[in-house]
């Protein structure tokens, strides 16, 4: 039989949000959070951590408009869940990469980015970009976008549970 | 200890007359099916005999799952009865230890293998019992039946190799893109997403750094279900997303906190007390929601239509000491 | 109260523009049916939306026995959460009451509707989702599936009528002889069961009492599972054979004492208590075993191979005001 | 795919007992039997209860030889489960009925049953025959068998339910 299906994504302007139904057991303790809901009530480029494990977070950013530059130690991953956007690299020189090795999560690179221009991609729903470390960069989004930021936790990094999960 | 080829020699029988298929034993558990059933026998911490039945259909996709993903993290429930828990090394298979009442009457069983030893003895037995034209790993509306006397085998299904992205999908050297030509056409209840790839425009020389994929779209390409791959690594840190449709086959039990993202669609999640099996709460997630899967707890995912779900781990190998010494939360945030 | 006309209508709405579904409504409990699952959702005791999710042909093959059987006797629980309990005019509808945990953490519900209104409703519910080639009767071997897209339906086969002998299966008047010609062929599992009848010598006038016909072949004959008749009625105990095949799709928790006598083969029980359902015991029953299910707990049968079951039951009128008052004895005999 | 089934049924010369496998209960609660069993340490024609609900009872019987000549207020019916069993039948007269027609359960007939011959049957494994109220009926078995009774508990029934019945 020949059925169709139609696959439901959420967007910033159409999205469900479902939910914690406790039978015996805290809301809270299951972070219930919805990356719509988050990048909705953000700034452009907030770093909300909408998920944590140890050093390991993911991030939800409203992508709206150019973001700072910035830079980071280790890789990172970012996927676009709603909008087009824009991803620039550049090779960043060594004086203006993250000194330690080890350090966890994007910092903001000083001053004007120096080093080769590496490129861009252009990011639309579904698409994962590679940030590479000790790279700089940029997102760039004409209307409000979302984007998931698979990293680690960082100075930039903002928590406020309590505002984006389900707490009863 | 014995030697690894000690280990990894497995008990079984030879072919039932009538059935076709091979009984097997492992310690203190014996395993047989017939056309309908796995039938589990064990002796019980106070000596008696006890049995457990499930249906084979459900046995064998919860085994994929246990074989495929090396006993994965934690506890793989089978049931409410019958499971493994991995610890790395070795693992335990238990019969009701997990089960509040079967526990309490003393009427479980628990062992811990090498294991190489349970490893060889489950994809035997997974081998054995899983028919021509049953795949453990496709959704029940993609195969044909489990049930029945033996007929033939599905090995090339079954061994199926674990895709697992080094760095991330799509680089040179690294897990390569899902195509037609792979054998990875894109699934019927995922003809609308879009198969565009990402506008890369490298400089000359940053062929392989300037980088990205369609996540959506190598997922809609996934020929299996409830079976994470990993697509990109940062550290520990691993993005595992998978293709659920129907009924998660095991009960995980996690022995760390596990973060679900649902992608598209939606899941349901029943869960329940780890140690005991007791209903928590329900998670019901849609597309955009995320939530955490405290330790504590066990779940199981029902997915009405086949959607995309990012499983995310921390793959540490600290991890698992700080769970031992009781260091490592229950809980994803304390706030 | 409502006259009967009002009780018996149903909420239902119009077909999903996708599924080709109705959803139902009863009191506080709404049913949807997806490709793959039955969803049922309700306001708990304190107030709170809560959800369960059950695999739809799990679904459909228990609200099949709950229908034909007019409720049946005692609680006739689909699953660990959902279920009916039969009060012979009226029934208690239930998601939760009798989970232990569920119920202990008030998030249960339980409303009681008259035997009508809910039987109107359930079989609108099971008429709209069983889909053309799904018998939820048939063993899973013997029928198609009942996943996906609405397609057709399959009313005759959900709307057999409960055979029941008034005396005895072939006397005049009564319910007749299973045969080829009456639609009623040998099932494939019992070809090798004697087909022959008795030998009967009645004198001349003598020809309807002495009497006897072969209850086994009427069972090979049995194009049902799980589906018990009546054959011979001895005042108020009637003798319910049936044939098992596959898992008795519901959990039955009766109010009385119920006797099983497995006349081939062999069917494992999963016994549970009643009201909170932690396990109790298994019973293994094979060829020539009797067994009684004790009042205060809830069975689930396993039959391997199609089975001959003896149910016998005590249908005695009174046996319902003797349970009520705490009269009836839970346990068969004392010894 | 044309497979062939064996449909396994029990005799007293080969028949394999199940069990109660106790989680949390006692397993006397079950009432576990098995007629082969109940019949190859029974006597002829003992009627041994082995399910009873109320005045209603399930009796095994070892059929071997000629029975004695019962008779009942009520219709009983005769189901063998191995060996082939005649059963004869009397209408009989008034006098030698039971008199209280509420009377539950077979009783012997008194004397030489008298009244007109209603003819007889013969039971092999599976057959279910009709006793009818009033009638007098006489079991013979060339070999032993085993009968089940559907009928009333009376004044012949036997319980021996702690010999018959998984005790642990
Ligand atoms: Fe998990
Ligand atoms: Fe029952």
């Amino acid at each position: 039989m020949n059925v169709s299906y139609h696959t439901k994504f959420g967007s910033l302007s159409n999205y469900e949000k479902g939910r914690v139904e406790p039978i015996d057991d805290d809301v809270k303790h299951y972070a219930f959070s919805n990356c719509f809901e988050i990048a909705s009530k953000s700034k452009p480029y907030e770093k909300v951590v909408f998920g944590q494990n140890q050093i390991y977070v993911l991030e939800c950013l409203r992508a709206e408009g150019e973001s700072p530059w910035y830079t980071c130690a280790h890789d990172e991953f970012a996927l676009v869940m709603d909008g087009e956007v824009e991803v620039h690299l550049i090779q960043l020189e060594a004086p203006q990469q993250v000194s330690d090795a080890d350090k966890n999560g994007a910092v903001l690179v000083e001053g004007t980015p120096r080093g080769k221009k590496m490129g861009w991609m252009k990011l639309k729903r579904g698409h994962q970009g590679l940030l590479p470390k000790n790279t700089a960069y940029q997102f760039r989004s004409a209307k409000p976008g979302v984007v998931i930021l698979q990293t680690c936790k960082g100075d930039l990094s903002i928590e406020r549970w309590a505002d984006i999960c389900q707490v009863q | 200890m014995n030697a690894p080829a000690d280990l990894a020699k497995v008990i079984t029988s030879q072919p039932d007359a009538d059935l076709g298929y091979r009984s097997f034993e492992l310690g203190g558990f014996k395993f047989r099916r017939d056309e309908y059933f796995a039938h589990i026998t064990w002796t019980t911490r106070d000596g008696r005999p006890l049995s457990h039945t499930m249906d084979v259909a459900n046995f064998l996709r919860a085994l994929m799952r246990d074989v495929a993903w090396g006993f994965f993290y934690g506890g793989v429930n089978f049931d409410h009865v019958i499971g493994t828990t991995n610890h790395y090394k070795t693992v335990d298979l238990y019969c009701g230890s997990y089960n509040g009442t079967m526990k309490a009457a003393g009427v479980d069983r628990l062992e811990n293998f090498p294991t190489e030893q349970i490893a060889a003895t489950f994809q035997q037995m997974l081998d054995d019992w899983t028919n021509e034209g049953f795949d453990p790993f496709a959704a029940p509306q993609e195969t044909g039946t489990a049930y029945g006397r033996k007929r033939g085998n599905n090995t090339a299904a079954i061994t199926r190799a674990r895709e697992l992205a080094k760095r991330c999908v799509g680089l040179k050297d690294d897990l390569a893109l899902r195509t037609d030509e792979r054998g990875a056409p894109v699934n019927r209840a995922f003809a609308d997403v879009p198969q565009d790839q990402p506008e890369l425009h490298p400089e000359p020389g940053f062929e392989n750094e300037v980088h990205a994929f369609n996540l959506f779209a190598f997922l809609s390409r996934s020929q299996v279900t409830w079976n994470p791959s990993f697509t990109s690594v940062v550290k520990y840190s691993y993005m595992c997303p998978t293709t659920e449709e129907h009924i998660l086959p095991i009960i995980h039990a996690n022995d760390r906190v596990e973060w679900f993202f649902q992608m598209c669609d939606e899941i349901h999640w029943d869960c329940a007390d780890k140690t005991t099996g007791k209903p928590l709460a329900r998670v019901i997630m849609k597309a955009g929601d995320m939530a955490a899967m405290p330790a504590y707890c066990r779940h199981q995912g029902y997915s009405p239509k086949r959607s995309m779900l990012l499983v995310w781990e921390n793959g540490s190998p600290n991890l698992v000491y700080e769970i031992q010494k009781g260091e490592s939360p229950e809980v994803p945030v304390q706030f």
